[in-house]
């Protein structure tokens, strides 16, 4: 059984896998890292990249254009957000419960719109999809072990690239200063003449944008097709994400890594031959992991003793 | 509108009513001349801070004119505000924990380079202007470590930061030591001269009369009236602020007791972070005996009643509470003991402001048989019980079912010494009893603690406020960087000065006076 | 003046719950070819015979329970997220005790089978809570994350150790002895006794809530855990002890569905539950008796969907979208502000 | 009176998913089979869809009974088989038709079918282990390597896989066969991510898809890797022309068809349980233009003998459900 996983991971498959798995969960992750520097923690991820995987695909399919396709499902994915923003800024909804209508609401949107646009309530395969460009890097492709950063979706790459964003729009300018000074002490940030709601707005924004080119993925990028609810989970896998990194972008990275990791083995478990342990519990590994990191993650914080008490 | 151009402030006929309906100012007039120190007093609640928040755009004011040199202004944020030269240092800090000192005061204001923050340039002005008026910071250094002092000083460099030539000043004196304070106001009168136009909050009339040129007293909401400092004096101001007598303060009786009633040896504290903050501290207490403890706030005096209530666990030392060892107690025990505990942070820890009066009252004695039945919680009991001692200890409210967070704060004071002491304890813990509570709320407590005091309880007084350390112990411990650096009894030998030279250098520059 | 204030809540929910329905009215206008007959399938019909009636009482029985659940947690600043696989394991818990203790005399087997459903949902859910109050970790997270596991784990070892071999295609164990099946209550009300147990939680945890020491104790850490811990109260103990009882609330659920409805446990029988919960439990302000009125009315638009889809072209997503419009109106209170506005002119005119 | 016989002329079927439609395959190919009766056979056809949540259907099924309107109440599969069984006693005058389970008692008013999917898969696993070894075709390796990527692991799938294992290896013992499960019918990335897996890094050259919506994720990467898939359920060569070689039929809209065409007539036993396999016709491989077009001849021709044995009893597969 070692020699099975060692072949495989020698072969680096594993990280293909991970790549593709982790993408739209750091991209969404990263979103909700915004939502959650300014306070909220949005349940509604899951449904901000559903319209964005729905709208993409069908201005995709309309327009033969991704880019288009990504900015429609950015465009769905910012109204999805900003109506989260305003129940929870404007009227004071508790946004647990805002988020979780976002969800139902985004999943019954979509399979009302496909039932009465495209006639199916499960499904929709156009033709014609302009999927979302592999980056394939001219050398590297040709040299074994380097070769694994040759070959991803544009998408990949622009989640690593977001993290490096986040990072330094958090920590190097003024909005990111002006943003994570909102969320931890508002009165301070209004009397310096900072406008929150316009941070906060903004920070849903983003979050609506990452979102976006999340859900696009998983329409145009990852496969080309929606399936009703296709997000299946990975906006709340996103909040979990966001938890194990500490909150923090690098952090998320090393979070969403380490849960694409863990889906990559059980995948791998899956389909080692021969094996007979039911496939649920094995399907199970990743939640358990990222459970258990959480743990670990908490304990040598303690241990560490870093963390300045909140007001 | 015909206004005086020499006025750097003037607000006419203001009215601020809050959403919740309550009336904070009623037709108040203000004017600050162009260039003076302009003190502004008035009893807790009387409305000042509400008349600052207005004026700096914090608040939407409900009526009124403000007139900023002369032009009528309407500000709606302080972005607006700030804009105008305005600036305002709170009677909270506005900090964040997590920044550092320069990130803190450039917030809100960046420079940039690019797109990205050019903290260079920031510091060097920043160092710039803390040389000129004497404040002195550590730029690099993240706030939560600061003192109370620094912290303080952050908060007037980030509004000389940001242009402000017409600065508010919200009680920044009341968490500083005679020196601290002093050398504030060294920095403010360097302002003043530079052309600074100071707007000064305080409840202390010593201030006042140190500093201020004129002074505008305020009371339920209204003005009652502007005096030149140099025209009037402290009882002026006082009976105008609170328009009655002061009640005589208790007299203190001895008391005969010897017993000791609390005690610690040798102990030893560290923070959550792992610093050393209580360092081998050894005191004892004894019945009828208030032990005041001095010293400049983050010099360990948290810690030490942490670990004494069990929220800290002591690294090393022994408390005694009656001859008991309570060493390490967790908090649930500690609250079982016939021991009253008055924290300083009324707001967080003190009360729960979005519960009521009455199930403040019972936090802990709801389960000790009076109020319940087993599982079974007597509502009926809790409130008769809630309206005696609103009623006894004079508390201002609506009933018994009102949410405390609606109260004013020296009534919520009132709320956590009421329940306190209302249980009898044989030790009371009071720290910073009567912070930021009105002169009248401040005797009252006063005199609740020597009342307990004369009835043979042992009084653990920790404050900030040297003259309420004078003003009640029996003896004085006072506090450096985490020991006890002396102990003495309050007579008269002891003066004010001297307890500021132990608690702001410790034990050198002490020549020959040691313990 | 609290009172008046809570009645315009109260008002406010209900202006809220009628708003939500004339807007779904007014999109069966707008999608319908027969929206009359549509409007009536929705809010007439679950009324109109007893058939629909017993529908409603079945569909919220465990409505309650998960809405009591949520809202103990709640109460205690608590997100329980994780409803949904407690009542799994509770479902599961429920069906093995049945299926594999028969055989004790039956007074003891039906205690056996409450007790490990119970103890099932408990201690499921003080994996969350002890991870909360000793490492402070994200309840919502885990939570979250204890659903998947949930999920997975009962759907893996029902198929793979317990499975009926005459379930033909169907993950479930084996049907539950007929003795230990909820029985319906009269001839006429022919739900299943589940609902009894349902108002008796309602009954308990309003004492709970309302009148005991330990509901006291929880609001208190709920409303402020400085305050709480400076009070004396044991936090750790409490956020334990509170995911405990939610936890043991939803595992109810879980049992209720499997003696009264299912009679076995099917994997992944009712995902949408955990939502529900949570939903009702914000709804009703975490108030007992608002979530018994708030479950009655989801319960109602379920049946009311269900008939007008059977009946109409219109599809039962409907429902979701004013279960949606619902919750976004009443959990802002957008309403309020107005009615407060309305309430205080009154008041100012009585009073010159 | 005149009034009801012509009523009762028109007959009245309604079609309860327990599920969704839009899946392209299995509730999708019910659909058109009672959609179909509708045109051809002049009755009235009411589709809903049950969702997903199990509480609903008893209630829901109940409630078509009760409600009188319906001559035929057809359910789908073994989630529902219980609650006809009950409601079938309880409302001895509405007549039921519960496709796609094998039931081991039934009522007077209830018609039972089954489709042989085990002897489907057979058919599938063959002509996967023909695809694995053969040299025409450009995108099979010499590896003894074939896939298998389900819904999730529940009986009714693991049939599909005992089936497709069971021909594998009447074509080739030395066959080895991947299997794996998305986990739930609707993430297709996930699908397709497994489906890449097993082509790139474990050199399996074609995949079986039971994977409801999640495995057109699965047919996707058959294509985009350059390899095979076969389809499920409905006729999907169309998807992906050339990479989907075949796919597995189950003729369940025939079937339905069929069915109420014979209880028109008065021609269905009812009471009855019956299992349609490859000798009724149930059960088959698409075979359009584009098998022809795509699959090497030498495959069709040991294809063509695999069916027969099958349909004659020759071979004998063997379920674990029926
Ligand atoms: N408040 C802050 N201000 C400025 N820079 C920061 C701040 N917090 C983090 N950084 C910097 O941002 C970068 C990325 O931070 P990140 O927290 O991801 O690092 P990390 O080592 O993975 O964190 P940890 O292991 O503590 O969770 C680091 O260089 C870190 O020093
Ligand atoms: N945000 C608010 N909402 C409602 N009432 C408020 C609010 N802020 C202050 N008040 C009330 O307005 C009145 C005036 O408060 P204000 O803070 O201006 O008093 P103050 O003079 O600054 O008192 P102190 O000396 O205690 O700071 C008080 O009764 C207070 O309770
Ligand atoms: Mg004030
Ligand atoms: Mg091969």
């Amino acid at each position: 059984m070692a020699s099975f996983f060692f072949q495989q991971i020698l072969n680096l498959s594993v990280f293909a896998i991970v790549f593709k798995l982790v993408a739209p969960v750091i991209l969404a992750a990263i979103g909700g890292l915004f939502c959650g520097k300014v306070g909220v923690m949005n349940i509604g991820l899951e449904g901000a990249m559903l319209v964005s995987a729905f709208f993409s695909i069908v201005v995709n399919a309309l327009t033969g254009s991704w880019m288009l396709g990504i900015l429609a499902g950015c465009g769905a994915s910012i109204l999805l957000c900003l109506m989260l923003a305003f129940f929870t800024f404007k009227y004071k909804a508790h946004h647990i419960v805002t988020g979780f209508a976002i969800n139902t609401f985004a999943s019954a949107m979509t399979i009302f719109l496909l039932q009465t646009f495209f006639g199916s309530s499960g499904s929709y395969q156009p033709e014609g999809v302009a999927m979302i460009p592999v980056v394939d890097i001219p050398v590297i492709e040709n040299i074994p072990v380097l070769s694994v950063i040759s070959g991803h979706s544009l998408i990949v790459w622009i989640a690593f690239l977001s993290v490096v964003l986040c990072s330094l729009v958090f920590y190097k300018t003024p909005y990111g200063a002006h943003l994570i000074a909102v969320g931890e002490n508002v009165q301070a940030a209004r009397s310096v003449g900072i406008d929150e709601m316009k941070i906060k707005y903004s920070a849903f924004i983003i979050c609506g944008v990452l979102c976006g080119i999340s859900g696009a993925f998983l329409s145009t990028g990852a496969t080309s097709m929606f399936v009703r609810d296709m997000t299946a989970g990975n906006g709340f896998i996103a909040l979990a994400v966001i938890s194990l990194g500490n909150a923090r972008p690098y952090g998320v990275l090393r979070g969403g890594l380490i849960f694409g990791l863990a889906n990559a083995v059980a995948i791998l478990i899956e389909t080692y031959p021969g094996l007979s342990v039911p496939s649920q519990f094995i399907q199970a590994i990743p939640y358990a992991v990222t459970i258990l990191m959480l743990a670990v993650h908490m304990l040598q914080n303690n241990r560490r003793m870093i963390t300045p008490a909140k007001g | 509108m015909g206004t005086d151009i020499e006025n750097a402030i003037e607000m006419k006929d203001m009215y601020k009513i809050y959403p919740n309906g309550t009336v904070a100012n009623s037709g108040v007039n203000f004017c600050v001349k162009k260039g003076e120190i302009h003190a502004l007093v008035g009893e807790n609640g009387a409305g000042k801070t509400t008349l600052m928040k207005v004026l700096f755009g914090l608040e939407e004011k409900t009526k009124g004119a403000v007139f900023i040199s002369g032009k009528e202004v309407n500000f709606k944020s302080p972005r607006e505000a700030i804009a105008n030269g305005m600036g305002m240092v709170h009677q909270e800090f506005m900090l964040i924990p997590s920044y550092t000192v320069a990130q803190n005061i450039a917030l809100g204001n960046e420079k940039t380079k690019k797109i990205f923050c050019d903290r260079k340039s920031e510091k060097e002005q920043m160092e710039k202007i803390a040389k000129q008026f004497g404040l002195a910071a550590d730029f690099d250094e993240p706030v939560y470590r600061l003192s109370v002092g620094a912290k303080q000083r952050i908060e007037i460099l980030k509004v000389l930061y940001n242009n402000a030539k017409i600065i508010i000043l919200d009680e920044p004196t009341a968490v500083l030591t005679p020196q601290e304070t002093e050398e504030l106001f060294c920095s403010l009168r360097l302002m003043v001269k530079d052309g600074y136009t100071i707007v000064l909050i305080t409840h202390k009339i010593k201030e006042v009369m140190d500093i201020s040129d004129s002074v505008t007293v305020l009371r339920n909401g209204q003005t009652i009236q502007t005096l030149k400092t140099s025209e009037t004096d402290p009882e002026e101001i006082t009976s105008l602020m609170i328009g009655r007598q002061l009640k005589p303060k208790r007299e203190r009786v001895a008391c005969g007791g010897k017993n000791v009633v609390f005690e610690t040896r040798n102990l030893n504290v560290r923070d959550k972070r792992g610093a050393l903050k209580v360092k081998d501290m050894s005191f004892s207490i004894r019945e009828g005996e208030i032990f005041g403890i001095a010293g400049v706030e983050g010099n360990g005096q948290s810690e030490l009643i942490d670990a004494v209530i069990g929220f800290l666990k002591p690294s090393s030392g022994k408390v005694f509470y009656n001859g008991k060892d309570i060493t390490g107690i967790s908090t649930s025990d500690f609250r079982k003991e016939s021991i009253g505990y008055i924290p300083d942070d009324r707001n967080l820890r003190g009360s729960s402001l979005t519960q009521s009066v009455a199930e403040n009252f019972i936090i802990c004695s709801h389960n000790s048989g009076k109020f319940n039945k087993g599982p079974y919680l007597n509502w009926k009991e809790v409130r008769g019980e809630a309206r005696r001692l609103i009623k006894e200890y004079e508390i201002k409210t609506d009933s018994e079912t009102a949410l405390v967070g609606a109260m004013s704060g020296g009534n919520v004071q009132k709320v956590i010494v009421a329940r306190e002491i209302s249980k009898k304890p044989n030790l009371l813990i009071a720290c910073q009893p009567t912070r930021g509570v009105d002169i009248s709320s401040i005797e009252y407590i006063h005199n609740k603690i020597i009342e307990q005091r004369n009835e043979g309880a042992a009084v653990l007084l920790i404050s900030a406020e040297l003259t309420e350390i004078m003003g009640l112990s029996d003896k004085i411990g006072m506090l450096y960087d985490g020991e006890l650096v002396a102990i003495q009894d309050n007579d008269d030998r002891i003066t004010e000065n001297e307890i500021g030279k132990y608690i702001l250098n410790g034990r050198q520059n002490q020549n020959g006076r040691e313990e | 003046m609290k009172q008046k204030l809570k009645n315009t809540n109260m008002l406010s929910t209900v202006l809220s719950i009628v708003i939500a329905v004339l807007l779904g009215c007014l999109l069966i206008l707008l999608v319908s070819d027969e929206p009359l007959s549509a409007i009536k399938s929705l809010l007439v019909m679950p009324l109109s015979n007893a058939f629909y009636m017993n529908n409603i009482i079945n569909k919220v029985t465990p409505l309650i329970l998960v809405g009591l659940s949520a809202s103990v947690a709640f109460r205690t600043g608590l997100f329980n997220m994780g409803v949904q696989g407690q009542f799994y394991v509770g479902a599961f818990m429920t069906a093995i005790a049945a299926n594999y203790l028969e055989g004790l005399p039956k007074g003891i087997h039906i205690a056996a089978v409450f007790i490990a459903a119970l103890s099932g949902g408990v201690i499921y859910a003080v994996v969350a809570g002890a991870l909360k109050a000793y490492f402070n970790i994200n309840e919502v997270v885990t939570t979250l994350m204890l659903n998947y596991i949930a999920t997975l784990v009962t759907s893996g070892m029902t198929n793979s150790y317990f499975r009926d071999p005459d379930s033909g295609g169907v993950i479930r164990m084996h049907y539950i002895p007929e003795y230990l099946e909820f029985q319906e209550i009269s001839s006429l009300v022919t739900a299943h006794a589940g609902i009894l147990i349902a108002l008796a939680m309602v009954v308990l945890v309003y004492f709970l809530m309302k009148h005991s020491v330990l509901g006291y104790r929880m609001e208190t850490v709920g409303r402020n855990k400085v305050f709480a811990r400076y009070g004396g109260l044991n936090i750790k103990l409490i956020t334990i002890l509170c995911f405990a009882i939610s936890g043991g609330l939803s595992a109810l659920a879980g049992s209720v569905e499997v003696l009264g409805v299912h009679r076995s446990f099917f994997d992944d029988f009712a995902s949408g539950m955990g939502g529900d919960g949570l939903i009702i439990a914000l709804l009703a302000s975490n108030h007992p008796v608002g979530v018994l009125l708030i479950s009655f009315f989801f319960a109602y638009l379920k049946v009311g969907g269900q008939i007008m889809q059977q009946n109409t072209d219109v599809s039962r997503e409907l429902v979701l979208i004013i279960q949606v419009i619902m919750i976004m109106l009443i959990s802002s209170r957008i309403l309020t502000p107005y009615l407060n506005k309305r309430k205080f002119a009154k008041e100012v005119k009585k009073n010159g | 009176a005149q009034k009801e016989a012509e009523e009762k002329e028109t007959l009245s079927v309604v079609l309860y998913a327990n599920g969704s439609f839009g899946d392209n395959a299995y509730f999708d190919g019910n659909k058109e089979g009672v959609l179909k009766a509708e045109k051809e056979l002049g009755i009235k056809v009411k589709l809903i869809e049950g969702g997903s949540d199990q509480a609903d259907y008893q209630p829901a099924i109940e409630a078509l009974a009760v409600s009188g309107e319906y001559d035929i109440i057809v359910t789908l599969t073994g989630k529902t088989s219980d609650i006809v069984l009950e409601l079938a006693d309880k409302y001895p005058e509405q007549d039921f038709f519960v496709m796609d389970t094998t039931m081991t008692e039934v009522r007077p008013n209830i018609f039972n079918s089954m489709y042989n999917q085990c002897e489907g898969s057979f058919l599938a696993g063959a002509f996967a282990a023909l695809v694995t070894t053969n040299t025409e075709l450009a995108g099979a390796n010499p590896d003894k390597v074939i896939g298998f990527i389900g819904v999730m692991d529940s009986p009714t799938i693991n049939d599909f896989y005992d089936g497709y294992e069971q021909g594998a290896h009447y074509v080739d013992s030395e066959i080895e066969v991947l299997k794996s499960y998305v986990g739930d019918s609707v993430n297709a990335p996930k699908a397709k991510e497994l489906a890449m897996a097993m082509y790139n890094s474990q050199n399996a050259d074609i995949i079986f898809n039971v994977g409801a919506s999640a495995g057109l994720g699965t047919l996707e990467a058959g294509n985009e890797a350059g390899k095979y898939t076969i389809g499920v359920d409905v006729n999907q060569n169309g998807l992906y022309p050339g990479s989907v070689l075949t796919s597995m039929l189950k003729t369940s809209g025939q079937g339905i068809f069929n069915a109420i065409e014979m209880y028109q007539k008065g021609e269905l036993k009812m009471g009855t349980s019956e299992l349609w396999g490859i000798k009724e016709n149930c059960i088959s491989l698409a075979t359009d233009e584009l098998y022809e077009e795509h699959v090497p001849e030498s495959i069709k021709e040991e294809m063509k003998k695999i069916t027969e044995a099958l349909a004659n009893g020759e071979i004998e597969v063997k379920s674990e459900l029926y």
